[in-house]
């Protein structure tokens, strides 16, 4: 279990390579990358404020819970703050797991909870102006897929 | 006394990313009262609770959550990391 | 859209890099990576036999269904045949979309099919013996998500 | 004339990747009653039709498929990808 959290980027592709290698009992790998995208065309760059400490923790937490619920070889969070470009990766995660079920399933659960419970802002700056990101609803709600379970 | 953490619109909004108040607020929501009462900026960056989110000594909690013990509370909109 | 075949390894690392960047409206990228697993401690390496011709085929079909139900900006389908030992990488798939919901789904579809509908079959050399590897009911199970939807 | 190809454990039962067949077989069910009916070592690959597939010049088909048109014909088990 591994939890990055740094304003520098990182080489995703290499991060991926690593992550993929050296378990000899994981028979699947899922890795998801988020990436600055420009709906618009007019997006300058983003801003990520974190909460240091509790972002740690938040993710931390996050990993654990998903590490036990699917019985995880591995698992991998990076997570940039600071500034971005357009096209820049965000963040990443990576699991490992025998099946493929369990391994897409962590990987959709890392994301679901680190996207709504772990403390990141984003702030889109514009040619006309800055933003705060809203959240979504449906981010929220789709953190009921795994209570129901 | 508590230190007191604003994250993103709401740091923006108030003017200041952390402050230390002298508080006898028994929970959250007296606490946000208090503030509230302070000042304008603090009267709008408190309106709606429904937009914002609490964490208490770097653990979410309810507005409705006991201050006692706890030495560090952060207010914030909802999150958008990923 | 890239489908490759073939028996030489691959790099998954630079793989995923070389996918992951480049999209400037996608800001979601997915890999799975399948590897050789030894359950047992006794495998010694695996065969993968396929159907040349049939197997770009069925993999061509299978992306591109993908690729209009989730209006994914880019994909990728690299499988390998012939000997592999443990450990090494038997096939990645990997899908690029604006938001992650799209890059998950579209990535599960691909190794759901792949899985039951591309012509390739596992043969396990062990220290006793050789063996095919059986399909599993739940493989076949697993596609009937996609057509409820 | 059709062109009849083998993979996998099929091919293993068989002994064979692939052959030529000359049949007036209507349907992939007929053509495999008349390869049943050749030698015990056909008999067995196509004794259980549930553990076997068909695909029909490289489309996955059914058992009652037609031959009609079809140049190449191919027997093998479930497939065990990805």
């Amino acid at each position: 279990m591994d939890i990055r959290v740094q304003s520098a980027p990182f080489d995703f592709g290499a991060e991926a390579g690593a992550f993929a290698t050296g378990h000899d009992n994981a028979g699947a790998v899922v890795t998801f990358a988020g990436i600055v995208r420009d709906d618009t065309g007019s997006l300058q760059r983003m801003v990520i404020e974190h909460y240091p400490g509790m972002t740690e923790r938040a993710l931390e937490k996050i990993a654990r819970e998903a590490t036990g619920r699917w019985d995880l070889k591995d698992c991998l969070i990076i997570h940039r703050h600071g500034d971005l470009a357009v096209g820049e990766m965000i963040m990443m995660v990576a699991t490992a797991a025998r099946h493929r079920k369990a391994a897409f399933e962590a990987a959709e659960y890392l994301m679901d909870f680190l996207k709504s419970r772990a403390p990141f802002w984003k702030k889109e700056i514009t040619g006309s102006g800055t933003g705060w990101v809203a959240s979504k609803d449906e981010d929220e709600a789709a953190l009921g897929r795994w209570s129901k379970e | 006394m508590v230190e007191i953490l604003y994250f993103a619109w709401v740091r923006e909004r108030i003017g200041l990313p952390r402050e230390q108040v002298e508080t006898n607020a028994a929970t959250v929501a007296d606490l946000v009262e208090e503030l509230r009462a302070r000042e304008e900026r603090y009267a709008a960056a408190f309106a709606d609770l429904s937009a914002l989110r609490v964490a208490l000594d770097q653990d979410l909690a309810d507005f409705d959550a006991s201050l006692d013990g706890v030495r560090e509370v952060a207010f914030f909109p909802p999150m958008t990391g990923g």
